[in-house]
């Protein structure tokens, strides 16, 4: 059988170990090893956004990026936005907005935004939809995700 | 039955969807994220040519790879003979759907599955196609829609002769179908026409581009009984397709609809259901087979390319006197393309007295075809109301005027023959006509900009703006188009069963694309005065609720919604029984308004549905309310959409600057969904408008398989969709119901196709009306 | 995917022995590589992940030395760095246009480079500002290479087994001079370029005329081309609009488009016309504004 | 007695009449109907004993959902259109 490598990460605050592949994704590794489906995965080459992750704090695409190579790395996916005390204003705001139909963009819709949040608590509109330019959403035409994102943003000062 | 757009309490509200949470915090579960133990994982081998004879398969290499414990051709389908069954949303040729799934003897597109593996892993399971060898003998294909109706084409089926309503033309040829829509005299009535325009369109093949692709899971068990877990339109429908295709019992096979990622009519036929299942067969373990990008785009339904001649006449005032269409559609590798729709929707929106329509399905080696928004409409609308823009030009006449004197209205007899109950085609070119939007200034071609010029975005310097003078800068134009769609009604089942705690838990049959759990779930609430948020709805599967047909047709809030409504009524009807049995009256003394029970003798005596609900364990058990529906009364959609675009004229690359979608939604249950089908359905046809497209090669071929190279619009491509929904009830529906998901789509690639005319002075007959179309046709008329 | 292996050498030593093995690959950022390997676009049975080695990971400026660009380092770190933004502004527009923020997490100009695309959004500028590429050797020498001899076709360049690209050197601008990059896409974002176009210029001390012009052309070839007639053309000329004009058609004329499902031929050196002319007044009003 | 339009492509077989009035109280025996005047109809628009596979019958506007057994009215309108599916 394939050889496996140890990697050792902290996904959503906890310290795992896990084995791969060397050809497996971190996205595979997330769905398939750690059973972490939130991620999904729409085009598996970088062109969707269903996938993203923050990797060390920064916006990826995990089917662009291998399980190898987030030894010592931090990992945040779509499972670890929401708190104990609740849902993060974004998935709120969502929520609130209809922002979401079918909801499968929706995971990195909301790990992207959230990126975004953390870098420009405050974007215009366009800023908005530049950076989430990464991000496909075939069911909204993205004006609901945009004003959800605004408003979250809003919320957030 | 009374229908109001008014006096609900529920309907009409925004509430939070029930599904909501699960599906921001990543815990809603869609097909690829079933796992279960000593799940295998599948493949398919697909076709590298477009058209071939299969010679031979050698798997034996395959099976030899540690890991891969099986491998399933078309020998492990069952053979289903020529015969065509009624499978819920449209007749299938079985044929044609198991070659689809799996070749027989032949393959008629680049991407066709031919075999299929599986292994303890994906990356084994892909490793193993590899080593399956397959002998093709190649053969000459056409991709073309116009080409492969030529005499001397390459026949894609040697058994394939013109369809005329079952007059037999004998003749072998890639025209599937021909049908044909007459009203009046068509001649006479281009004789009274003091402008007539005639134009020739091409439609490139388009897809629906959802982000989830297909999944499936099956599980054979040992017991001879399957489960499949899938993303679907409905449930179902996979059933009666595997059944068919297994050659087993409907009641061997229950579909599991898992949460789906988008579908808009490509996730109704069968794909990798019957295949999973095939291989489960084989290894006694489940098998997981999901597809990648490049086979969605390859592999599955897109919407059809075509070719569309329009010719229209109006009089010296306006009015329409006669029309003539003939429409050809690409069915991809096997008939039936949406050409019927497509033909009875070209000038649906208008009452023209002379009208001769003829169609043409057309197999080329390309995907076969599948259901898109509104299938068939918007190819048809791009040809019917670009030439209307052009006529309104000649007759210098607003074109929201020319839709207001022409539009079809209650009593318009449609050139396929009904007449139309009441519409509200008018209300919304009127509603177009008094929108801000479309009295607004266009606005200057933007200034000289001497903002900072650093990392624009676009990145093309297109709006930077420039000192320089006689730059050639953007330019703008404005453009409107309306369209139609008939929606559906079809079958729904649901049942509903009261909590003791006054809630009530609903199961209903239609998978949930677009949050119409809950636009059923307050149809419920409303018949029977709850809130929205104490139904608890819930997708059955095909063992725990009634036949249900596809979601699609924009039927869903319309049809479930109307069993949901039922189920409320039948609900109510044993509520006041136990409410008589509890006050010791006749039922008929037992009033039921706004979720309170009444006793009409004495009024103390009063329940809520909740304190009622405490005392049903007590009172004979508790009470389900149950329903299955196949309403008439299916209520059209139009709509008309305002567009401002800014074109760069020295690249070509067109910029929507403002869209205004005008709709008439009959009632909007929950107006925001309702917003969100049609912003949706506006952007897809502003995607399908502007670059998508399936490019060929000369190998026939698609190079763009990709989401990077097929091109669909970004956030950043687009501005707000201004929604405006115009409420005119259908009669037809408890609530007034009509279908709203899929028209939104129709009018886009007209609308800008109208507003790039008033840019620039070229018009438009090409989709996608891509950068390098558009730059040629303006070199072209320099 | 086929099975394959996985190193992060720490040294470039390390990296350099690993890279001479049968079917080794440097992964840098991945975001082409990832996909190519997936889709049985390139062959690899290693993959020697270069983002541990510092020397790839620097980026600093100086005004004596210029730019040096370690062929690690992502996107989003070049096309923030206030030096690029403010001294090599083309290399700025290239890199903040490649791919979306997912993809300007991880990908990098070295990468860019030496996945040898003729579309590369970042090659162009390169070229244009007279970047080299500084190789390093199994036998521990350091090559310094010309970017626009870097590639030599599509997806080929110059490096042989157990080679690697440290980083890219760029050398101080100079007086009154800027760049600009710009390139031709249907979407607003997220394509690949159907023509890019780097241009470097500067002028004289009251700029009035240019002195030097470099201009570079992306997917109009087997690999980004230097026009450098383009550029000397404009060479002691005004830049009035007649200059870019002619700029413009030299470029054109020595483009060599094909046809494919990005844009036909005649449309790309069309392109390569209005991206030029659109390049060179972009820098002209950096100089001019700055 | 039902007013039945006649499919273009079927009016070779009705000599180019547009629409027949027969009588009959369901589309089942308007069809039967039909058929004793122009012969050959029948066949045509049921091929097997039912709605040909993709056709639908309309009845005074509304989409048949019973096939041959959907009753028409003494003053119905009767068409057969391809059916329609949606997305």
């Amino acid at each position: 059988m394939p050889k496996k490598i140890h990697v050792q990460a902290v996904i959503n605050g906890q310290p795992m170990d896990f084995l791969c592949e060397p050809r497996q994704s971190l996205l595979e590794v997330l769905r398939d090893e750690l059973r972490l489906t939130g991620s999904k995965e729409g085009c598996n080459n970088g062109n969707c956004g269903a996938c993203n992750v923050l990797l060390d704090g920064r916006l990826v695409n995990s089917c662009l990026v291998f399980g190898a190579e987030v030894q010592g790395k931090a990992v945040t996916t779509i499972e670890g936005i929401a708190t104990a005390q609740g849902l993060h204003p974004l998935q709120q705001k969502f929520l609130e907005h209809a922002a979401l139909q079918c909801g499968i963009c929706t995971p990195g819709f909301i790990v992207a935004a959230k990126a975004l949040l953390e870098k420009n608590p405050k974007p215009s509109e366009e800023q908005v939809r530049h950076w989430l330019a990464g991000n496909l959403c075939r069911c909204t035409g993205y004006d609901k995700i945009i004003r959800a994102v605004l408003d979250a943003a809003r919320l957030g000062s | 039955m009374t229908t109001s757009t008014t006096g609900y309490k529920v309907i009409g509200t925004r509430p939070l969807r029930h599904d909501g949470v699960d599906k921001v915090t990543g815990r809603a579960l869609y097909g690829a994220d079933v796992q279960m133990a000593g799940l295998l994982h599948g493949r398919i081998l697909r076709s590298p040519i477009p058209h071939g004879l299969l010679r031979s398969l050698d798997a034996s290499k395959a099976l030899e790879l540690p890991g891969v414990e099986a491998v399933v051709t078309c020998a492990d389908l069952t053979d289903p003979g020529d015969r065509i069954a009624e499978l819920g949303e449209g007749a299938v040729n079985l044929k044609h759907l198991s070659s689809n799934c799996l070749a027989r003897g032949k393959v008629h597109y680049k991407g066709q599955a031919v075999a299929a593996v599986a292994a303890v892993s994906a990356h084994l399971a892909e490793e193993a196609l590899k080593l399956i060898a397959v002998e093709y003998e190649g053969l000459p294909h056409v991709t073309d829609v116009r080409a492969a109706m030529q005499d001397g084409a390459p026949l894609l089926h040697d058994d394939l002769v013109t369809e005329s309503l079952g007059k037999p033309t004998g003749k072998r040829s890639n025209i599937a179908k021909h049908i044909q829509f007459k009203k009046g005299d068509v001649a006479q009535g281009f004789q009274q026409a003091a402008v007539v325009i005639e134009r020739e369109f091409h439609t490139a093949t388009v897809h629906q581009g959802y982000i989830e692709p297909h999944n499936a899971t099956a599980l054979w068990n040992a017991d001879g009984t399957v489960t499949i877990w899938c993303s679907t339109q409905g449930a179902f429908t996979v059933r009666a397709q595997v059944a068919e295709l297994l050659g087993i019992p409907l009641s061997r096979i229950k579909v599991v609809p898992m949460e789906i990622g988008g579908g808009f009519g490509g996730k109704i036929r069968v794909y990798l259901e019957p295949v999973a299942a095939a291989l489960s067969k084989k290894t006694g373990k489940p098998v997981k087979i999901t597809m990648n990008r490049a086979d969605v785009f390859e592999a599955t339904g897109p919407t059809p390319g075509s070719y569309i001649k329009v010719k229209m006449g109006a009089d010296k005032d306006g009015k329409l006197v006669a029309a003539r269409a003939t429409l050809a559609y690409e069915a991809g590798a096997f008939p039936g393309s949406p050409l019927g729709p497509g033909a009875m929707c070209i000038f649906a929106c208008y009452d023209i007295p002379n009208v001769h329509i003829d169609g043409y399905d057309v197999v080329v080696n390309k995907p076969a075809t599948s259901a898109y928004r509104a299938p068939g409409a918007t190819n048809a609308a791009f040809a019917s109301e670009t030439v209307v823009d052009e006529l309104c030009e000649h007759l210098k006449i607003d074109p929201l005027d020319f839709r207001i004197q022409n539009g079809a209205r209650e009593g318009t007899r449609r050139a396929d023959g009904p007449v139309f109950p009441r519409i509200g085609m008018v209300e919304t070119a009127q509603t177009a006509k008094q929108h801000a939007h479309y009295t607004a200034p266009l606005g200057p071609n933007p200034k000289a900009q001497i903002s900072n010029p650093k990392f624009e975005k676009a990145g093309d310097g297109a709006n930077l703006g420039f000192e320089i003078s006689g730059l050639r800068v953007p330019r703008r134009g404005r453009g409107v188009a309306s369209g139609f769609w008939f929606n559906c009604g079809l079958k729904s089942s649901a049942s509903a069963s009261v909590n003791a705690d006054g809630t009530v838990s609903l199961v209903e049959g239609s998978t949930d694309i677009g949050g119409s759990r809950t636009s059923i779930a307050m149809q419920l609430a409303e018949s029977l005065g709850i809130r929205a948020d104490d139904v608890r709805p819930a997708v059955g599967d095909t063992d725990t609720v009634g036949y249900t047909d596809v979601t699609g047709g924009s039927r869903v809030t319309f049809a479930t919604g109307w069993a949901a409504y039922e189920a409320g009524q039948d609900i109510k009807r044993q509520m006041i029984a136990r409410a008589a049995l509890l006050w010791g009256v006749q039922p008929e003394a037992v009033a039921y308004e706004d979720g309170t029970l009444r006793c009409l003798s004495d009024d103390k005596k009063r329940l809520t549905f909740k304190e009622l609900s405490e005392k049903l364990h007590a009172t004979g058990g508790t009470i389900v309310g149950r329903a299955s529906v196949d309403p008439p009364g299916v209520g059209g959609g139009f709509a008309t959409h305002v567009v401002d675009v800014e074109v760069d004229p020295e690249t070509g690359k067109v910029t929507v600057l403002r869209y205004t979608a005008v709709q008439d939604v009959g009632k909007a249950i929950h107006p925001s969904y309702v917003e969100g089908q049609m912003q949706g359905g506006v952007v897809q046809g502003i995607g399908w408008a502007l670059n998508e497209e399936y490019i060929y090669n000369e190998q026939g071929v698609m190079t763009n398989a990709s989401f990077l190279d097929y091109r669909m619009p970004t956030a950043l491509d687009l501005p707000m969709i201004d929604t405006v929904l115009v409420e005119v009830a259908n009669p037809g529906h408890p609530y007034g119901v009509r279908g709203v998901g899929e028209v939104p789509i129709v009018p886009p690639p007209a609308a800008l196709a109208n507003a790039i005319y008033q840019a620039l002075g070229v018009r438009m007959d090409e989709l996608p009306m891509s950068p390098g179309r558009v730059m040629a046709k303006l070199l072209a008329k320099q | 995917m086929k099975e394959i292996d996985y190193a992060a050498p720490a040294t470039l030593t390390e990296a350099t022995a690993l890279l001479a093995r049968k079917g080794a690959r440097a992964l840098a950022g991945g975001t082409d590589l990832i996909v190519q390997v997936r889709e049985n676009r390139r062959d690899a049975e290693l993959l020697v992940d270069l983002k541990n080695i510092a020397e790839l990971n620097t980026l600093r400026f100086d005004a004596k030395e210029g730019l040096v660009l370690g062929a690690a380092v992502p996107c989003y770190r070049i096309a923030e760095h206030p030096d690029v933004r403010k001294r090599y502004p083309g290399l700025g527009d290239g890199v903040a246009l490649i791919g979306g923020v997912q993809i300007q997490s991880r990908a990098s100009v070295g990468g860019n480079l030496c996945n040898a695309s003729p579309a590369a959004d970042s090659i162009p500028a390169l070229i244009a500002l007279g970047a080299s590429a500084v190789i390093a050797t199994p036998s521990g020498t350091r090559d310094l290479i010309p970017v626009e001899k870097f590639c030599t076709g599509p997806g080929r360049t110059i490096l042989g087994p157990g080679e690697l690209l440290v980083h890219l050197h760029l050398p101080p601008p100079a007086p009154n001079s800027s760049s600009a990059y710009l390139r031709f896409i249907p979407r607003k974002e997220m394509d690949i370029a159907v023509v890019g176009v780097g241009v470097a210029l500067a002028l004289n001390d009251n700029r009035t005329a240019c002195v030097f012009a470099r201009i570079a052309l992306g997917a109009v070839g087997p690999t980004p081309l230097l026009v450098p007639e383009a550029g000397a053309a404009l060479a002691g000329r005004p830049l009035a609009e007649a200059d870019l004009e002619r700029a413009a058609e030299l470029a054109q004329a020595q483009a060599l488009p094909i046809s494919d499902m990005r844009g036909s031929a005649d449309y790309r050196r069309h392109l390569v016309g209005v991206l030029v002319k659109r390049a060179l007044r972009i820098a002209l009003q950096r100089v001019k504004g700055g | 007695m039902a007013r039945v339009w006649i499919p273009p492509l079927l009016r070779d077989l009705t000599g180019g009449r547009e629409t027949a009035t027969v009588p009959g109280a369901n589309v089942g025996e308007l069809i039967e109907a039909l058929e004793q005047q122009f012969p050959g109809v029948r066949g045509r628009l049921c091929p097997g004993g039912a709605l040909r596979p993709g056709l639908a019958v309309i009845v005074d506007g509304q989409v048949g959902r019973l096939g041959l057994l959907e009753t028409a009215g003494p003053d119905s309108e009767v068409h057969f259109l391809p059916a329609i599916a949606g997305g």
